[in-house]
């Protein structure tokens, strides 16, 4: 950081950066509900992530890259996610793997579930399923490191500053429905 | 730990299972290359049949997370004969659902009386921003190209009742329509002929069978290059496939055995298939005149062969064509409803052949009460394991042959007697 | 600090010039030498990382890196291009500039520990006649760093990562030292290069075959080996950084760059021992007992060596490097974490008198043969 | 001025700098991290000086084991994070103590050695250093091995409990206690004027 998010880096220097942020994700897992467990199938054996270089259970949020909300957030637990994030360095990532952490799930219309971690900390890549099967986080590391080998960080930094992160507070979550 | 052992062993112990590890092949599935293999009817996405959709909105109404959004209007439709009434249908303008919100539990697909939703075991479409995530109708209904056939019929089965009805109506209908046209072809008017054919007619070739494998190239690179992401282009093309390769096993199996195909398989289908019988396939007249029948019956007879020749050449034709995704309707109609016709299969259960003998007669099968003390019919058994079953599913097989066959035996006596 | 390590360096570099035999092209090969030792800094942990990786990988059944580079062999090159752009958050409790320094107080010791490990035939950068304690010597200062990091990120979990450290850091020098004090006088030098000569020249009696000092003594290996996972804090010896109770220790609040100069700390620490236990026990760059390198010769076939003996020397010295990693990465994927009561208890009770013994052994045998 | 000179200048500096700071940091933390420096730049000027092999035993015993143990003690025993203004009051008498250490030095060293410009810069080698040890000074090096397992002995003794003495230990506790006890009325009456006194007594103490 520091200077290399103020200026914008010649294009091959870019690409070698953006691969080092491409396959270094390490990645800490904010397991809430029952997609922690697929989650955790996705780190084990059968699936094995780190082919990916995600590397599973960084130890704490310091030295996280890549923050996995999976599972139903409660406007409890919420600042807790808000501060976890708020402790990771910058360039981070999240995604919001469910549909409990997309929009609250099932429970969207609960006194006491947060209607998706996007009303707390801004998400990347959002995973469908109730849960999603671990080939579908796959993917959606995939995609994500899609998004960051295309992605210019003095950009990425520049909307962060301009865009802090909205609250729950701000109103409904930005959805780009159709209607 | 055994108390015997010396202190170290087991330390030991643990080493040698690490390092058996290091030379036995890791379990890992090298996911984007090495796909998982799915159950057909896997919960991954919800696909929509539009065409199979009435606007009951029996979906969004049981849907436990209210994720499904139907719009649909109302429209007049003017009288099918002169002096009717006018008579008015719902016509689907959106339907669309919110797979952020979607709890996959499948009760619209359990709901749905027309057969309009589907499951697909496509699990790929995580997307950058949610709002992306509430698919709209059309995505719905690419989706749809993805649904898998159902899995075969357990072997010895009996087809699920509908489909056996289906046949039967079919088969009635087609000897009807048969001497129909003989008919009909009397006044050389042969486009009622295939107007009637009967909805059943598309349950009865359940045979074309595609499982989506491979992808059209043609169509993924023409797809890549207009700009679509890849993985909307794969499944396109994937679909554009599955609507290439039916295409071709339909013209396969029609030119495997002219006549006789077009018996089996019949040929009175899509009304879009309009041909006008102004000639006569020259050949069957030929053959029938020779046979010593009458000019006015060869005649008949060889208008409405050639009817029937002629549009199963359109049809493959016109499947041919339809192999882009930018084709029109009747195509898409066509594969949308390969899935429809067979959903009875996958939906009735596999049921044994006892029921079929007949209803009086397992009555009295019922009555016969027979003591079963372990025998097994051999014969079955011996089939059924050269078959690969399991020993265990022949054995039980095998046990309830061994009582119906002694019941019959029983009832065979009781009959002399 | 670093300002205090880079002197001594200095100082290393000026004793080096009234050591060595200040001819002509000295001031080439040092540069040469300095360029190799830093190659060598960065590339082996490198290899190290990427091998524990994979090992553990197999071990638990699965493949480990596959994407990153050819099977992966780029994910450790990943991870430095990724903590390079990292922010570099510090706590608005700490202490800056002790914060600050701390990782390199903990690596520099490391890198000038590297500078005496002969890794071939004519391959070090010093040869020093205390070589064997100067490498246990400056390696403990690291020690250091990891108290200063511990307290300066002000946070409990870092606090108590950082005196479980230091405890254990002083608590397995002291079976560290002895048993390298055996090898040591079985050799009669605490040069690592004569260490090598003279397990090179230490021939079973009446026969050619010379052996390493991994056959006389196994207990001074086996307890080397123990102190030496723990000074690294590796698993099953890691609860200075016991995720599951600590967070990560003494490196809790650490982000970028600074964790990752905590995190080759560790890296390189591995590569280091991995060379003191190939020179000290398994006869540093020797390829078999009695098998001389092709192109050398002199005693025990191990020096005067052409090019080929110098580079497949090399090759030797780092193949059993890895061994040396592979065995610990083994080590920590078979067994649980000990508790912090277990670790002292084995150290003190354990490992110190067995050293003790190990050294009396060694003494007495010494005298009487 | 030589290569040699600048270097032994340079880590004399840093040595010197870092003694002063050692006295005249604010923070107890600091003034330990300063105390390591300066005793690893004292070994620094040892090998400067050629006598690497003392050098190396000031790091070992000084940076590797005094200063960690100074700092292990102050982390588990203060562990102050963040700002500390300490202040011993002391100046004057450190100064003091300091200037006479000073004066008596250098009324020893300069006399000693003032004649010599410029010694020779060759430490001894590790042997001679052995022989030495275990040769010539055999003896003042046994005493000092005794001490030192004197020394380590009344450490165990001290840290040793004996079977029964934890209940004594227990017992004391509670003797303090009983007096903290007897004090309490008058804490409570000291109290007294914010909330009732019968209140507290019934919830402090018991």
């Amino acid at each position: 950081m520091g200077v290399m998010d103020q200026i914008e880096l010649p294009t091959p220097i870019k690409y070698v950066f953006n691969w080092g942020r491409k396959y270094s994700l390490w990645c800490f897992n904010f397991g809430l509900a029952c997609c922690a467990i697929e989650f955790i199938a996705a780190s084990a054996a059968r699936h094995d992530f780190i082919r990916h270089g995600v590397i599973p259970f960084a130890h704490g949020p310091r030295q996280a890259d890549l923050l996995v909300v999976s599972g139903t957030l409660t406007d409890k637990m919420a600042p807790a996610v808000k501060r976890l994030y708020e402790q990771m360095p910058e360039p981070k990532y999240v995604i919001s793997f469910g549909s409990c952490a997309n929009c609250g799930g099932p429970y969207w219309d609960s006194y006491s579930v947060t209607k998706g971690v996007d009303q707390v900390i801004p998400v990347d890549v959002y995973v469908p399923g109730c849960p999603p099967r671990p080939e579908a986080l796959l993917e959606s590391i995939m995609r994500l490191q899609d998004l960051i080998q295309g992605e210019s960080l003095k950009e990425r930094m520049e909307r962060r500053r301009r865009d802090p992160i909205t609250l729950a507070a701000a109103g409904v979550p930005e959805r780009e429905s159709t209607t | 730990m055994a108390t015997t052992s010396p202190p170290g062993v087991g330390l030991l112990k643990g080493l040698a299972v690490t390092i058996k590890h290091v030379f036995s092949r890791p379990s890992t599935q090298m996911y984007p290359k090495e796909r998982p293999d799915l159950p057909p009817r896997s919960r991954g996405v919800i696909a929509l049949m539009e065409e199979n959709c009435t606007v009951c909105m029996l979906c969004a109404r049981e849907c436990p997370d209210w994720c499904i959004y139907i719009d649909s209007h109302k429209e007049t439709v003017p009288p099918a004969k002169e002096g009717g009434r006018a008579r008015t249908r719902n016509v689907l303008d959106r339907f669309a659902i919110d797979f952020a919100l979607c709890m996959y539990c499948g009760i619209c697909v359990e709901v749905c009386p027309f057969d309009a939703l589907w499951w697909s075991p496509e699990f790929e479409y995580s997307e950058y921003s949610m709002g992306l995530l509430l698919h709209e109708k059309d995505k719905l209904r690419e989706w749809a190209d993805t649904v898998p056939p159902p899995p075969p019929l357990e072997e010895g089965a009996l087809p699920p009742a509908e489909v056996a009805d289906a046949i039967e109506k079919a088969a009635k209908q087609r000897e009807l329509a048969a001497a129909e046209e003989a008919e009909a072809a009397v006044q050389a008017e042969a486009t009622t002929g295939a107007a009637a054919a009967p909805a059943a007619g598309k349950k009865a070739e359940p045979e074309i069978e595609v499982t989506a494998g491979q992808i059209d190239q043609e169509t993924f690179d023409k797809l890549i290059a207009e700009g679509k992401s890849e993985r909307i282009a794969r499944s396109k093309a994937k679909a554009a496939w599955v609507k290439k390769e039916k295409a071709r096993l339909k013209a396969e199996m029609e030119a495997s055995g002219g006549g006789e195909a077009a018996a089996e398989a019949p040929a009175p289908k899509p009304a879009e298939v309009h041909v006008e019988a102004g000639q006569i396939d020259q050949e069957t007249y030929d053959q029938l005149i020779a046979e010593g029948k009458t000019e006015r019956m060869a005649r008949a007879k060889a208008k409405a062969a050639y009817v029937k020749k002629e549009k199963a050449r359109l049809r493959a034709e016109q499947a041919a064509a339809a192999a882009t995704p930018a084709a029109g309707t009747p195509a898409t109609a066509e594969t949308a409803e390969a899935p429809a016709a067979e959903a009875p299969a996958s939906g009735a259960p596999a049921t044994d052949a006892a029921p079929a003998s007949g209803a009086p007669a397992a009555k009295r099968l019922g009555d016969v009460h027979v003591e079963g003390t372990g025998e097994i019919d051999q014969e079955t058994f011996d089939r059924l394991i050269a078959e690969g079953k399991s020993e265990r599913i022949a054995r039980s097989k095998a046990k309830a042959a061994w009582v119906k066959k002694r019941k019959q035996e029983l009832l065979d006596q009781e009959g002399d007697a | 600090m670093i300002e205090l390590t880079s002197a001594s360096a200095t100082a290393f570099v000026a004793q080096a010039v009234s050591v060595f035999d200040v001819g002509d092209g000295f001031v080439v090969p040092l540069l040469l030498k300095l360029v190799f030792i830093l190659a060598m800094f960065f590339v082996v942990p490198i290899l190290g990382g990427y091998l524990e990786h994979k090992v553990m990988g197999r071990m638990q059944d699965r493949r480990g890196p596959v994407e990153a580079g050819p099977f992966g062999s780029l994910q450790l090159v990943a991870d430095g291009i990724k903590f390079i752009q990292k922010e570099d958050v510090i706590p608005r409790a700490a202490d800056p500039w002790v914060f600050a320094m701390a990782p390199g107080v903990a690596l520099v010791p490391v890198l000038l520990v590297l500078l005496v490990i002969p890794i071939g035939p004519g391959v070090f950068a010093l040869d020093l006649e205390l070589g064997l304690f100067y490498a246990l010597a400056i390696s403990s200062i690291s020690t250091l760093g990891i108290l200063m990091g511990g307290w300066a990120s002000a946070n409990k979990f870092s606090l108590l990562g950082g005196l479980r450290a230091a405890g254990q850091l002083i608590a397995y020098e002291l079976p560290l030292i002895l048993a390298a004090a055996a090898v040591a006088l079985q050799a009669g030098t605490l040069s690592l290069v004569g260490i090598v000569e003279a397990q090179a020249t230490f021939l079973i009696p009446g026969t050619d075959i010379n052996l390493w000092y991994l056959f006389p003594q196994l207990l001074g290996f086996g307890i080397f080996f123990l102190a030496a996972m723990a000074e690294l804090a590796r698993p099953p010896f890691d609860m200075p950084i016991a995720d599951s109770e600590l967070v990560f220790g003494y490196m809790t609040e650490y982000t970028g760059i600074k964790f990752a100069m905590f995190l080759l700390t560790e890296y390189a620490g591995m590569i280091v021992m991995g060379g003191l236990i190939a020179v000290l026990y398994l006869g540093g760059w020797q390829l078999l007992p009695g098998v001389p390198l092709p192109g050398c010769e002199g005693a025990g076939g191990i020096f005067d060596c052409g090019w080929q003996g110098q580079l497949l020397g090399v090759a030797v010295t780092l193949g059993k490097m890895m061994l040396i990693v592979f065995l610990f990465v083994w080590a920590r994927v078979t067994y649980p974490r000990l508790r912090e009561d277990q670790l002292q208890r084995m150290a003190w009770l354990v490992l110190v008198p067995l050293a003790l013994l190990n050294l009396a052994v060694i003494t007495v045998a010494k005298v009487v043969f | 001025m030589t290569a040699h000179d600048l270097v032994f200048v340079i880590v004399g500096l840093v040595t010197a700098v870092s003694a002063i700071l050692v006295v005249t940091s604010r923070h107890l933390m600091h003034a330990a991290l300063y105390l390591a420096l300066t005793l690893t730049g004292i070994g620094g000027v040892f090998l400067v000086l050629g006598a690497g092999f003392i050098a190396l035993v000031q790091v070992v015993v000084y940076v590797g084991a005094v200063a960690v143990l100074f700092l292990f003690g102050l982390m588990l025993t203060r562990a102050p994070i963040g700002r500390e203004a300490l202040d011993s009051q002391n100046r004057g008498l450190g100064l003091a103590v300091a200037g006479a250490l000073f004066v008596l030095l250098a009324a020893l060293i300069i006399p000693a050695f003032g004649g010599e410009s410029t010694a020779e810069v060759t430490g001894p080698t590790i042997e001679a250093i052995g022989i030495a040890i275990f040769a010539d000074w055999v003896l003042p090096f046994e005493v000092l091995s005794m001490l030192l397992l004197a020394a380590l002995i009344g450490a165990i003794l001290l840290a040793r409990r004996e079977a029964g003495e934890s209940g004594t230990e227990a017992e004391v506790t509670r003797i303090e206690m009983g007096e903290a006890l007897a004090d309490e009325p008058d804490r409570h009456e000291a109290v007294g004027t914010s909330a009732p006194a019968g209140e507290l007594g019934a919830g402090g103490g018991r």
